[in-house]
């Protein structure tokens, strides 16, 4: 039971790697928290949204096995 | 053409913009986006944009089909660049038909507006002193 | 380039964008218009525009210098088509460019609105079926 | 002493020319209602501009010899 996290931007900076495997964890915020620790993420997770498999979703959706996370800093385009 | 494409390459208008002409349409907007060589007061010497590319063009996607249920437009399309941009590069295309200029306007600057707002693309800035910087303005 | 002109022949629009990029500049608005196959519910099969040259271009001038007062606007052009003209064909070009784009858009939008209400051009319409006919609106 | 009028649009169709040689009037307004019978305009003076040797001017400009004066019917560019 696990899951894929993508890393973007100052994220995957801090995080050193563009993505990770993970075990599949209680809940998305619960995932932010403990990453956050562990890569030492600045960014708080209310400034954030988070995407599972390619679509943004809301932060208290259920996760499954085999999923993909993405969580989404502030974006800067344009 | 009613489209959002990411570009990892430089990219023309022309054809682009080529897509969007027709006789029914009598007004074209449209915007682009240059890098430029300072932002927020900092000599900017060049740089690079990421995207979560298979989100970036669901989400801009979306926009684009949006503007065309809330604007009375023809078509619209946008291109965003990524990768590693030189000063006075073109970074954002946004063209827009319609048969009036009032909404044809009004749909480029809200598209625009909701690229730079929703669509997963970040910008980080290198200096000319300082450290390079990845951009995450508050919303 | 800060300039208007009459052309009375078809124009490029590649070289005119081209003068108003700059390294200072984010930001480039402009706004097209092209002959349309209908207007006011008429098929339209093509159009003249006539224009009061020396005129056109010194009131064009000052709606080019106006927006550059009046807007946060790096540069500021426009070229507007005499003669005849065929269906799809351009019109009038408007190019602004800024360092950011709500001048690019409020400028380019008020250069438009400007040279269709004081710029002495006028269009004579011809129809798919009825008299053909100058375009005089009320303002 | 004698004036040039240019014509444009709708005013030029009517007129049959593009320009005429006149005789210099007594005011700009009097000009136009002389031309307006003369030529059958059926733009009323109130929806025109006035323009002397190429720039706008009040309707009330005096005028000299030898100028130029056109009359502006409502512009269609764009």
């Amino acid at each position: 039971m696990s899951v894929t996290v993508l890393y973007f931007a100052s994220l995957r900076e801090a995080a050193g790697v563009d993505r990770e495997l993970l075990p599949l964890p209680a809940s998305l915020r619960a995932l932010y928290d403990a990453l956050s620790l562990r890569h030492g993420f600045s960014l708080p997770a209310t400034k954030l949204r988070v995407a599972v498999d390619g679509a943004f979703v809301p932060w208290d959706s259920p996760l499954s096995d085999g999923c993909e996370i993405a969580f989404i800093p502030p974006v800067s385009g344009g | 053409m009613n489209r959002f494409a990411i570009s990892e390459e430089p990219f023309l208008i022309a054809p682009l913009r080529e897509q969007l002409l027709g006789h029914d349409a009598g007004a074209y907007a449209s915007f682009e986006g240059w890098v430029r060589d300072h932002n927020e007061g900092r000599a900017v010497q060049g740089l690079f944009y990421e995207s979560y590319r298979a989100l970036a063009e669901t989400e801009g996607q979306a926009i684009i089909d949006q503007a065309l249920e809330r604007f009375a437009i023809t078509r619209a399309a946008c291109v965003h660049r990524t990768g590693e941009l030189a000063l006075g590069e073109l970074a954002v295309w946004v063209g827009v038909s319609a048969g009036h200029r009032g909404p044809a306007f009004e749909a480029c600057r809200w598209i625009i507006d909701e690229v730079k707002s929703r669509v997963p693309i970040w910008k980080h800035e290198r200096y000319a002193t300082g450290a390079p910087t990845w951009l995450h303005p508050d919303p």
